[in-house]
């Protein structure tokens, strides 16, 4: 069984509002990530749940609102601040980087840790190359435990899609985040996979105690791994709780459930 | 997206305008001030007809067509060779009616050419990152430069429009000396200002012409109501060949058929920096700034600059263009009439 | 085929990512430098080290540094060969203003000033993308190009506009004839491309690859974009500064501007399209095939010519250099888009799969 | 280095510590861990064992105690085997995929207090049984993971153990030495669990002595020394791969490899390039498959070239292996054809350095058998079982053909009793069943001979030859003799037929189900167009029907050439819609068929088969991979197959 500890909050969202153009894609949403939870975000295509997990680690710019992480208060993020002060994430679409092997893909993941300068890297004295081999060998415990060790050396162009949104999930991981951002990590999976996924995102969270944020929109499987949820549509937030109480809300089963299951 | 700053825009702008006035304030001669002026305004509708070529096919297919240059040139040595054939061959008259049917024989060889290209690099390469298009253009680049050379021949060739060369004297009246023009460069310009009325006419009055803006507008959405994009693009294509026909015959003209054409068609490249990728009149307006600026620096920036550093000569123009497109990609990098993209993660 | 590789296994990281991990391809290597070292130069001649080895090897240099900004980082230079003219202008105003100064140091130095110019143009970058940094590059090869034609200061007021060297010393050794020169020449390449290598198999190049793949994934990951950019701009300048001095030293000897010319750009990234965009061992195979194509056409089309009643002068040679150029560009960004390299690397895994076909 | 270590090292224990000394710097094991091969030396293993040894007396391991050890090829299982030894304790190897029943019966009989388990998936599994064997008092555990909101008092970590034992070993120096010192070669040293193809596994019990000679006598044999590598892969709870990798290696002093997970076992061997290689029939015969359907996709140029280079090697490869003599000529194109197809061939197979590689459990096919001999692997067969520490018979070098298993190693007397079974002499036999008297009794006569109860004959070489098992030996309703695995195996020599059951036991003709393979049968009917859209459907293809009976039919030519055996030509077969699977107690754990399980299983097939019927609908439960259970159901068609008059007999 799982027995773990739920902390204090360790990331605020205040507030937040987002508009393209003239397109509001939230308004005003706030909720807070506790420490060592699964927080999970759901809600119809074009609620703005990816939004969301945007303005999180700085890939977008609210107009309005603050993000408090970890006690500092910040107008918006920027994303090399949000990977620093340990916010990984990973994407929906995948976004990894093709014409790399799933090992150096993951490797990426280490790189705010690498800190040798150019001049060291090219010759590959002593303190680049001890630091290469001692982030290899982090990076193969990442493989190791997503179970990859198989496909180390592939091109990630190669493998099945289940496989990339692993080797996605590792390269997050590698860079050893607080708070994780799992943008859909199910999606177009079967359900063989979802169900490795699930167990993954779970050991994750057991294993290192890793908060994690995640969007999903199939409800079973936010329900069954999740602590708490919010639920946004048409970038507003209509629903805040446990799993039980967000699946008993009126409102979300009217805006959520009612509609598009 | 936050909002663009127009701040660097305008200071920009307001630094090329003071550029443009300085050698007034400075007290250059108002006649030859403008003989300069009008000299840059020449130069920049030539620039402008190639330019029109690169933006009718990025516009339609985002490719950036490197080869326009090239297109010109080869264009151009058709149409001067072809000229110089036929009466040879066919016993036409040597002069106008020859250059007449030289002009439509190279038409159809450049709509010919276009609609190869498409055909043959183009059309495989779809999707593709936009740089590999643009090194496939290079390509393209290289292989009509060698291609044109080999079959049209390699030396300096003429083409005679039966227009005077010597310059006019206008204006006597207002200025002292009166400003010089040349009358081939006045009909340059009535060419060049044609080839835009007509395509302006072919895009707002044809179907063909309307189908083609829907595909500029949205190819997925185009694609959606029933438009051919890959005739589309075959038309496009054709279309270019066409410009870089009437470029190639009013440059061949000023200046004589040869290599060196395509390389002075790289110019318009920053030419629709300046205009935007996909603006017909920025393509104009960008050509006009880009030929008058560059004159000017040559002409009134050059001394002064070539003096104060004991420089080997001036040639600012090479790079003028250039360094402008530059300056004006920092700051605004849809250019003047583009349109803005925002990248969505 | 003739890969063994039972028992080639690893028991360290070390072993495990050394650059060539089979014991085959080590041989391979090991065994083709060691030709180049200890046969070449007693076998080839002066018209070899001269018109083919010694340029093969200093724009297999350039390629490699194209290769790093546009292979490895994904930013487009239309311009490199204005890199390299900053690097020639510069090792010869060291070299003429001290002239005590050990030309290695000149090399760096070269390298060092055009990697400092590289960055200047390379921060457009951080803007703009694609055919708009193109036009950047443009702008830095047009601009550099008028600098070196115009201000005297560069070419040492030299009245033709021309600048000439004198043969390098070396530790009191004189490179002059084409052997020293070309085994110089090996040597520094061997040894600079060793240090590329190293470059792209650590995190700098992952760094460049990431920018290059995923720009918004690597941002995300915590790479700076304007340090990964950068960096390639200024790596990939300082090499092409390097292979500029080697240029004007060891191969031309004297040269003006249009040495430099945006030719020449085009050409270095011909090398790499054909060679193999993000890949080193691309850069030479490109360098090789550029640099062997105009030799060799020269010296079979006029005998082809005669076979069938052609005249083929050298224009005419020219003019099919060019068409062929422009064949294989467009023929290797459709069918092959990362170049022979990678058909190197099908023929590699082929053969280590042999006799079976995958 | 070939020397043997000397006599005094007669234990495992001391064996290990001999090596420790000899060539404390060579490596001992290596893992595929983490990407690279983790190695420990001789004297690391040492240290390990010693440390493991000294944690489990402190948690209460005593002497004869048995201690259960699950996990995969993992140096955690050879280093607690090894420690356990050490204090005189029996280490119980068992399988990872064994049913909770089985390993509670297992653990009750045994009366087995402390358990060292490999992961999560383990620990739950023994946990379970835990509650029901009530004497299961502690659990060790090799990965954390998972594990780390586990509260149970039994459980523990290896680490800690080890933690736990240097501690231990610190507070009472010698207490290893004399722990090791105490243990005698005729002590039992390892039980093992028979398959047992009915009833409750048995526990085989070793010494010592017997394991330590056996291995001993094959490494002198084929002249193993330290320099040898091997791939650990198999179930490490079986016999053979206690003998190949934990007896032979500690005696011969070699290097033993562990692989980094089930699904990279090739390409870890490709990387390894093991010298000393066991496989059963089966994974000979896989790769062989997956030779000819790579090789299928090459290009014609490339098939052609293949196709007669193995004419070549089978023309010469086997005879060049033997030492006979071949032709200059034929050694030049052997030679070219070992540049082009047989080196890369073994390079690919991961078998470029095997020096020695055995077959045994099965009979293997005799085109399976010269295919991988030609190529100049030298595989050879052997003969022997858990019960006789597996070397009986072993070919010789030079003495090698793919219907016998050669004669007896040495200390191996050989009969063949009255019915038929053949009765083995050898200093490898077990000691005992565990708790287990009367099955002792059974097999082990006070004459000291083992009844094998496989039928078998001697040639005149003296070479052992197996038949079949003797209790499966029937007769036809006529009276002919019926050897159902000799057909079914001869079935199996095609690459599409993948598990096959003859019937035929007191019946008046015999029936075969057949078993097809699916990626082979999938491969074929791809090349031919067929679509299919799953097993189910693939085997029920008329044309594949039509493939199957063109094999039957191959198998009644040859039957009808033997006298004896011309009456066991196959009159009918079926497909099944299933396939046969140790899941759903169809096969044993080590992939035998259950002939008679699977009679009553299919008992209407069965009678469909005999009964004339031309199809017959049938529902099956399975067992997915996952636990569930669900049902497959199909209508089977059921053919004739042509039959052959029998040889004359040659007058």
């Amino acid at each position: 069984m799982r027995q773990r500890k739920i902390g204090e909050v360790i990331l605020d969202v205040r507030n937040i509002s987002l508009s393209f153009g003239g397109v509001k894609a939230l308004q005003g949403i706030s909720f807070d990530v506790r420490e060592h939870e699964v927080r999970a975000i759901i809600g119809p295509n074009g609620a703005g749940k990816s939004s969301m997990l945007n303005c999180i680690n700085g890939v977008y710019h609210p107009q309005e609102g603050e993000i408090v992480f970890r006690g500092e208060v910040r107008r918006d993020m920027d994303t090399h601040h949000a990977a620093e002060s340990g916010i990984g994430r990973t994407f929906q679409n995948l976004a990894l980087f093709k014409g790399m092997s799933v090992l150096d893909n993951i490797m990426t993941g280490r790189n705010l840790r690498m800190k040798t300068g150019i001049l060291a890297q090219a010759l590959h004295l002593g303190p680049a190359r001890a630091e290469e081999l001692r982030e290899r060998e982090f990076v193969e415990h990442v493989i190791d435990f997503l179970e990859i060790q198989a496909y180390r050396k592939t091109p990630v162009g190669r493998l099945p899609y289940g496989l990339q949104k692993r080797v996605d999930l590792g390269r997050a991981l590698a860079a050893q985040p607080q708070v994780l951002l799992l943008d859909e990590p199910m999606a177009g999976m079967n359900l063989e996979e979802k169900q490795d996924m699930c167990r993954f995102v779970l050991d994750i969270n057991d294993e290192f105690g890793t908060t994690i944020v995640l969007i999903e929109h199939d409800m079973g499987v936010v329900m069954d791994i999740s602590d708490r949820v919010v639920v946004l549509d048409y970038g507003k937030k209509i629903g805040d709780g446990t799993p039980d109480e967000v699946r008993n809300d009126p409102e979300v089963i009217k805006a959520y459930l009612g509609v598009s299951h | 997206m936050a909002a663009k700053k127009n701040g660097p825009v305008i200071a920009l702008g307001a630094v090329l305008a003071a550029g443009l006035a300085a050698p007034l304030v400075t007290g250059s001669p108002l006649g030859f001030y403008l003989e300069v002026l009008i000299g840059g305004l020449m130069a920049g509708v030539l620039y402008s007809l190639v330019a029109l070529g690169f933006v009718l096919i990025f516009k339609a297919s985002g490719v950036f067509n490197f080869a326009q240059g090239a297109m010109v040139l080869f264009a151009a040595l058709a149409l001067a060779r072809l000229a110089e054939w036929l009466p040879a061959w066919i016993g036409i008259p040597a002069g106008f009616p020859a250059l007449t049917l030289a002009f439509v024989l190279a038409a159809g060889i450049m709509v010919g050419l276009a609609w190869v290209i498409e055909r043959i690099v183009l059309r495989p390469l779809v999707a593709q990152d936009p740089v590999a298009l643009l090194m496939a253009t290079l390509g393209v680049t290289f292989f009509l430069d060698g291609f044109g050379q080999t079959i049209w021949g390699s030396d300096i060739y003429k083409i005679d429009l039966g227009i005077s060369k010597d310059p006019t004297m206008i204006l006597e009246s207002m200025f002292q000396g009166g400003i010089l023009v040349s009358k081939e460069d006045l009909i340059a310009a009535v060419i060049a200002a044609g080839l835009v009325i007509l395509l302006a006419l072919f895009f707002q009055k044809t179907a063909t012409g309307r189908a083609l803006r829907a595909v500029a507008d949205d190819h997925q959405a185009a694609q959606s109501i029933g438009i051919p994009l890959n005739r589309i693009w075959v038309i496009v294509w054709a279309v270019a060949g066409f410009v870089a026909l009437v470029a190639g015959m009013v440059w061949g003209a000023k200046l004589g058929v040869q290599f060196s054409l395509a390389q002075l068609a790289l110019k318009a490249l920053p030419v629709v920096i300046l205009g935007g990728f996909t603006s017909i009149p920025g393509a104009i307006i960008g050509g006009l700034i880009i030929g008058v600026g560059e004159k000017m620096a040559e002409v009134f920036l050059g001394p002064p600059l070539v003096k104060m550093w004991d420089l080997a000569g001036g040639g600012i123009e090479n790079w003028f263009a250039y360094v402008l497109a530059l300056l004006f990609l920092m700051v605004r990098p849809e250019g003047l009439f583009g349109e803005k993209h925002i990248d969505r993660v | 085929m003739f890969y063994r590789e039972n028992g080639q296994f690893k028991s360290s990281y070390r072993e495990d990512q050394q650059i060539l991990g089979i014991r085959q391809d080590r041989w391979f290597i090991f065994g083709l430098i060691a030709f180049a070292f200890l046969v070449v130069p007693f076998v080839a001649s002066d018209y070899m080290f001269r018109a083919i080895l010694i340029p093969f090897l200093i724009v297999s240099l350039a390629a490699i540094g194209l290769n790093l900004l546009v292979g490895y980082c994904g930013q487009i230079s239309l311009g490199h060969a204005a890199f390299m003219a900053i690097g020639a202008y510069a090792a010869y105003n060291l070299v003429v203003r001290f002239p005590q100064l050990n030309f290695l140091l000149v090399l760096v130095l070269a390298g060092l000033i055009a990697a400092g110019v590289g960055i200047l143009f390379g921060l457009p970058s951080l803007q703009i993308k694609g055919l708009y940094l193109g036009v950047a590059t443009l702008a830095a090869q047009f601009f550099i190009d008028w600098v070196f034609a115009r201000v005297k200061w560069f070419t040492n007021y030299s009245p033709s506009g021309s600048v000439s060297t004198a043969p390098i010393e070396l530790f009191g050794y004189k490179f002059d004839s084409p052997v020293e020169r070309y085994v110089l020449v090996l040597a520094v390449v061997i040894v600079f491309a060793l240090m590329a290598k190293n470059l792209v198999r650590g995190h700098i190049g992952r760094s460049w690859m990431a920018m290059r793949d995923m720009d918004v994934a690597a941002e995300v990951i915590g790479i700076r974009p304007m340090y990964a950019k950068l960096s390639a701009f200024a790596v990939s300048a300082f090499y092409a500064g390097v292979a500029g001095a080697l240029w004007g030293f060891v191969h031309l000897g004297s040269w003006e501007p249009a040495a430099f010319s945006i030719n020449f750009s085009l050409n270095l990234l011909f090398m790499i399209i054909i060679g193999g965009m993000g890949s080193i061992l691309g850069s030479f195979i490109g360098a090789a095939f550029i640099v062997l194509l105009p030799i060799t056409l020269n010296q079979v089309l006029p005998p082809l010519g005669a076979l069938v009643g052609m005249n083929f002068g050298t224009a005419m040679a020219s003019h099919l250099e060019f068409m062929i150029f422009g064949a294989l560009i467009i023929f290797f960004l459709i069918v092959e888009p990362l170049g022979i390299a990678r058909l190197w690397a099908i023929g590699k895994e082929k053969l280590r799969l042999w006799p079976f076909p995958h | 280095m070939s020397s043997m270590p000397p006599e005094s090292a007669d234990t495992f224990p001391r064996l290990l510590l001999h090596h420790a000394k000899v060539r404390g710097d060579r490596p001992a094991i290596r893992e595929k861990d983490l990407g690279i091969w983790q190695t420990w030396t001789w004297s690391q293993v040492a240290a390990e064992v010693r440390a493991l040894a000294c944690g489990l007396a402190e948690q209460g391991v005593r002497r004869g105690d048995r201690v259960a050890i699950i996990g995969a090829n993992r140096p955690f299982v050879t280093w607690t085997t090894a420690a356990a030894q050490s204090l005189g304790a029996i280490p119980v190897g068992l399988y990872q995929d064994a049913i909770a029943s089985e390993l509670l019966y297992i653990f009750q009989t045994a009366e087995i207090r402390h358990a060292v388990v490999e992961d999560q998936e383990q620990v739950d599994k023994v946990l379970e049984i835990g509650q029901e064997a009530a004497l299961l008092k502690h659990i060790y555990y090799d990965d954390p993971r998972g594990l780390r909101h586990y509260t149970q008092p039994e459980l523990m970590s290896i680490e800690k153990l080890k933690e736990a034992g240097r501690a231990f070993d610190a507070k009472n120096p010698g207490f290893y030495e004399a722990e090791v010192a105490k243990g005698r070669p005729e002590d039992p040293a390892a039980m093992f669990t028979t398959s047992g193809t009915t009833g409750n596994p048995k526990g085989v019990v070793h010494t010592h002595g017997a394991l330590i000679d056996r291995a001993r006598v094959a490494c002198e044999m084929e002249r193993l020394t330290d320099a040898e590598e091997v791939l650990a892969y198999l179930p490490p709870a079986w016999i053979g791969q206690n003998i190949f990798s934990y007896a032979q290696a500690l005696v011969a002093g070699f290097c033993v490899n562990c692989p980094e997970a089930a699904g990279t076992v090739t390409a870890d061997m490709r990387e390894i390039g093991p010298t000393y290689y066991f496989a059963p029939p089966r994974v000979y015969e896989n790769l062989l498959t997956s030779v000819t359907i790579r090789m299928e996709d090459a290009s014609s140029i490339k098939r052609r070239m293949f196709k007669y280079f193995m004419g070549v090697a089978e023309r010469v490869g086997g005879r060049l292996l033997d030492g006979k003599p071949v032709s200059p000529g034929e050694r030049l194109l052997y030679w070219l054809g070992d540049l082009f197809v047989y080196g890369p061939l073994r390079n690919a197979l991961g078998m470029s350095r095997v020096r020695v590689s055995y077959t045994a459990g099965e009979a293997i096919g005799p085109d399976l058998f010269r295919f991988y001999r030609s190529l100049g692997i030298n595989l050879k067969q052997l003969y022997g079982s858990t019960e006789t520490a597996v070397f009986v018979c072993v070919q010789p070098d030079g003495q090698v053909s793919a219907d016998t298993v050669g004669p007896p190693v040495a200390g191996v007397e050989l009969r063949i009793a009255d019915n038929g079974e053949l009765l083995i002499k050898s200093p490898g036999l077990l000691k005992e069943y565990y708790k287990n008297p009367a099955a002792t009794a059974e097999v082990l006569t006070n004459d000291g001979w083992y009844h094998s109860g496989d039928a078998g004959i001697i040639d005149h070489d003296g070479h052992l030859r197996i038949i079949d098992r003797a209790k499966d030996v029937g007769r036809l309703a006529n009276g002919a003799m019926f050897a159902p695995k000799y057909i079914e195996n001869k079935l199996k020599f095609f690459p599409f037929i993948k598990e096959a059951v003859a019937l035929g036991d007191r019946r008046e003709m015999v029936c075969a189900m057949i078993n097809i393979e699916m990626e082979a049968v999938g491969n074929w009917a791809e090349k031919r167009g067929i679509v299919y859209s799953g097993y189910v459907d693939l085997a029920s293809q008329a044309a594949v029907y039509d493939l199957i009976r063109e094999c039957v039919e191959k198998v009644n030519a040859d039957l009808a050439q033997e006298e004896k055996l011309a009456d066991s030509q196959i009159r009918r077969f079926l497909i099944l819609h299933k396939e046969l699977d140790a899941d759903d107690g169809e096969l044993t754990r080590t992939s035998k068929v259950r002939r008679g399980f699977i009679g009553e299983k299919y008992a209407v097939l069965v009678d469909a088969l005999y009964g004339g019927r031309a199809e017959q609908y049938i529902e099956t439960q399975v067992k997915f991979e996952d636990g569930r259970t669900g049902k497959v159901s199909a209508t089977l068609e059921i053919m004739d197959a042509k039959t052959f008059a029998p040889a004359r007999k040659a007058a």
